[in-house]
């Protein structure tokens, strides 16, 4: 029962690594590195590797934005298998990102909340 | 330290409240089901480590734990479970799940026996399986 | 004397008045008792960061006429730069104050541009009262170049704070009691090949190594010939490093040389390298530099501004950043 | 001065990043906003009716909240300092690059400050994601198709 907090935190935390060691040796920049990471997720799922990661760490997998391309091409794949080619398509627009509709929303809530404050 | 007394408390709070189940192996009969072949089947399984399985009317659901490192199949395991307890029980309609929704909803439901709404909730349970994210 | 970017002005023009303002951050600032006005909002109590910007240097220009007992309509020429888009916060502040205007653009170096064309102005007989300066608004500028302001990203220990500040320099004929405009050295614009952003004092310490060593050379002039010689906004790393090509170039006294940027926050580690923006250094001379030379703790400076030519598309692009530094020579006699 | 012998005397002179001190700041940081998403998730799954693979939706929904609420108070843009790429790669980063560009521009107007400016940093996460889902998948398909690969 502990044991998922334990992965959780072992794996979240491993996956920002990655993301460090991609702003410091291979000197990109945060949006670069956020792009390879959603890549990098997509992939794992093309080879199938991903959802055992999430069933092995939980949050820790569906946390970091590694889970946001292993989410689409999921959606996607689900659909190919169904429908074939045409659910590549359908597939990618059927799915919709909690994180994204989320942000969206509570972006714009904070227009109306916050102000950016430039102290330290 | 008050702050440090708070976090202790609301982080035990959350571990009780998150139906921390013990690792153990649950086996309700209501059913009049032959329920040993079963038990043996979920507990000689090595990289399961924790289990409920209640037999009810024509029900079988069985919500198990595997083991840390055998989490990446978890699946898996529970698929091959489910396809063995099915040759098993071919009258009942069996439902195995590693999700630790339906475990501890499954000991809640052997705990809290009444009888009336078993059923109800067996059937909320499976559409909870089937739910897609 | 006639040479390639060397000015001299025989005819001594003078600092006669200045006017500092700063954010409430710079309250951090070892300099900021010098400061005339430092406001508690930080944008300036003005509806948008660009506003707070312009008011920034609209009271700076106030604060140095009321110091001379004069208003904007005697004053002959308007000179200022920033780095916000097209200068809007300029040209507002040009449009509110009503003073001719020639908006001026060296990035970071505008405060010592803006004062050596100044200089020149009067120097020719054209002016008798220029007011020039330069200022820059954390916020403002932070969005233009870089992220929005509470944006999550990390910051190593080059990088600089852009500070919110304006200096403003009143200028005229010489007069006795006041610093005077010696000479000065229009710089030429290096670029070494850096590319970081959020390490501008690498890219800008070449051009200011250069712009020295031309203005030592050209006037005839030794480093140990002035009380302070200080770069505009070089920070921590950047002043490193122009003190390292300082010593290649065979200089080795260097105890008098310092940095407005790295000195701006009293050297903070929370603000990583130092100051940096066009208000830094502008606003470090024209208070402390200034208030020094009027005490005639200084008889002699060297003021090296620094600018990094860069544009958010120009780094995006994958451009180099060339960089500048101008040199303005003052005396108290 | 060539511009190979300025590198070099730049190089000596500015410090090296510190991987090790980063890598070790991110770890930590990213581990424990996951930590802390994970008792969410939990949370759900105990109070509602949410399985662990359908927890995960209302858990980013309340990861992102969260960090609105940093966000608008300042304090994540000192997370991301400390953190580095702890701050930037869970979703909570990604929410940050909505909702900082958002409030950052709301004095251009609702549509075009606002609503043009919102994923002018996390636009490229989205694409690329779209993209590569898109292109995996296809490829995927024409793998099982031509039976070399199964689903």
């Amino acid at each position: 029962m502990f044991s998922i907090y334990i992965t959780a935190f072992v794996v979240g935390g491993l996956i920002c690594v990655i993301g460090q060691l991609l702003f410091d040796v291979a000197k990109l920049t945060p949006a670069h590195t956020l792009c390879t990471l959603v890549v990098i997720g997509s992939i794992l799922d093309g080879f199938g590797l991903y959802e055992p990661l999430i069933d092995f760490a939980g949050t820790g997998a569906t946390i970091p934005i590694t889970s946001f391309g292993n989410a689409l091409t999921h959606g996607a794949l689900a659909e190919a298998e169904k429908h074939g080619f045409i659910g590549v398509l359908t597939g990618m627009f059927e799915v919709t990102s909690s994180g994204i509709s989320a942000a969206i929303l509570f972006a714009f809530i904070a227009v109306f909340l916050f102000k950016p404050k430039g102290d330290v | 330290m008050i702050i440090i007394r708070h976090l202790l408390l609301f982080l035990s709070l959350v571990f009780l409240l998150a139906g921390c189940v013990p690792n153990e192996f649950r086996f309700e009969n209501r059913a009049n089901q032959n329920i040993s072949q079963a038990e043996v089947l979920v507990k000689e399984d090595e990289r399961i480590k924790g289990a409920a399985a209640l037999f009810y009317d024509d029900h079988l659901i069985v919500g198990i734990r595997v083991k840390t490192f055998s989490r990446f199949n978890k699946t898996k395991i529970a698929s091959e479970l489910e396809t063995s307890l099915k040759e098993l029980y071919p009258e009942l309609s069996v439902l195995v799940s590693a999700d630790s929704k339906i475990l501890t909803e499954t000991t809640k439901l052997i705990l809290t026996s009444k009888d009336e709404d078993v059923k109800e909730d067996i059937h909320e349970l499976i559409a909870l399986v089937e739910e897609q994210t | 004397m006639v040479k390639k970017g060397l000015l001299t002005f025989p005819s001594l023009p003078s600092i006669v008045a200045t006017g500092v303002t700063a954010g409430p951050l710079e309250k951090k600032s070892p300099f900021h008792s010098h400061f005339d006005k430092i406001y508690d909002d930080e944008s300036c109590d003005a509806k948008t960061n660009e506003h707070g910007h312009a008011k920034l240097m609209e009271d700076a220009c106030m604060i140095a006429l009321s110091k001379l007992g004069k208003v904007p309509s005697d004053a002959d020429f308007f000179l200022v730069g920033d780095l916000v888009n097209q200068m809007t916060p300029s040209n507002f502040t040009a449009t509110s104050i009503g003073i001719p205007y020639i908006g001026v653009f060296a990035a970071c170096a505008t405060s010592v541009s803006s004062m050596l064309l100044a200089a020149l102005l009067t120097e020719s007989g054209m002016s008798q009262l220029t007011i020039a300066g330069s200022a820059s608004q954390h916020n403002a500028i932070e969005r233009q170049f870089r992220y929005p302001i509470e944006y999550g990203a990390q910051k190593g220990e080059t990088a600089q704070w852009t500070a919110t500040a304006a200096g403003i320099a009143a200028i005229t004929p010489h007069r006795n009691g006041v610093p005077s405009i010696v000479c000065g050295t229009f710089g030429k614009a290096v670029d070494m090949g850096m590319t970081d952003p959020l390490n501008m004092g690498a890219a800008m310490a070449p051009a200011a190594a250069d712009t020295l060593k031309r203005h030592l050379e050209g006037h005839n002039k030794q480093v140990s010939d002035y009380d302070c010689i200080m770069t505009g906004d070089l920070g921590k790393n950047g002043f490193a490093i122009f003190i390292k090509l300082v010593q290649n170039q065979g200089i080795t006294n260097i105890d008098n040389f310092s940095d407005a940027g790295m000195e701006f926050y009293g050297k903070n580690p929370d603000f990583m390298a130092g100051a940096s923006g066009a208000g830094c250094s502008a606003a470090v001379y024209l208070s402390e530099v200034y208030a020094k030379l009027l005490s005639k703790e200084y008889k002699k400076v060297l003021l090296i501004a620094t600018g990094a030519l860069l544009s958010p598309m120009s780094f995006q692009q994958g451009d180099t950043i060339p960089s500048i530094a101008h040199a303005i020579e003052l005396t108290m006699k | 001065m060539d511009k190979e012998k300025y590198a070099k005397i730049e190089q000596s002179i500015t410090p090296t990043t510190p991987i090790l001190k980063n890598v070790f700041r991110a770890f930590i940081t990213g581990g424990t906003i996951c930590l802390i998403a994970q008792f969410i998730a939990v949370f759900y799954m105990t109070f509602f009716n949410f399985t662990e693979r359908t927890a995960s939706n209302p858990t980013v929904a309340t990861m992102i909240f969260i960090s609105m609420l940093l966000t608008g108070f300042g304090l994540y843009k000192k997370i991301g300092q400390f953190g580095g790429a702890g701050g930037a790669v869970p979703i909570t980063g990604f929410g940050n690059a909505v909702i900082s560009a958002a409030i950052e521009h709301k004095t251009e107007g609702y549509v075009l400050g606002v609503g043009g400016n919102m994923f002018k940093l996390a636009g490229s996460v989205i694409l690329f994601g779209v993209f590569s889902a898109f292109l995996v998948a296809l490829v995927k398909t024409i793998l099982v198709k031509l039976g070399v690969a199964t689903w």
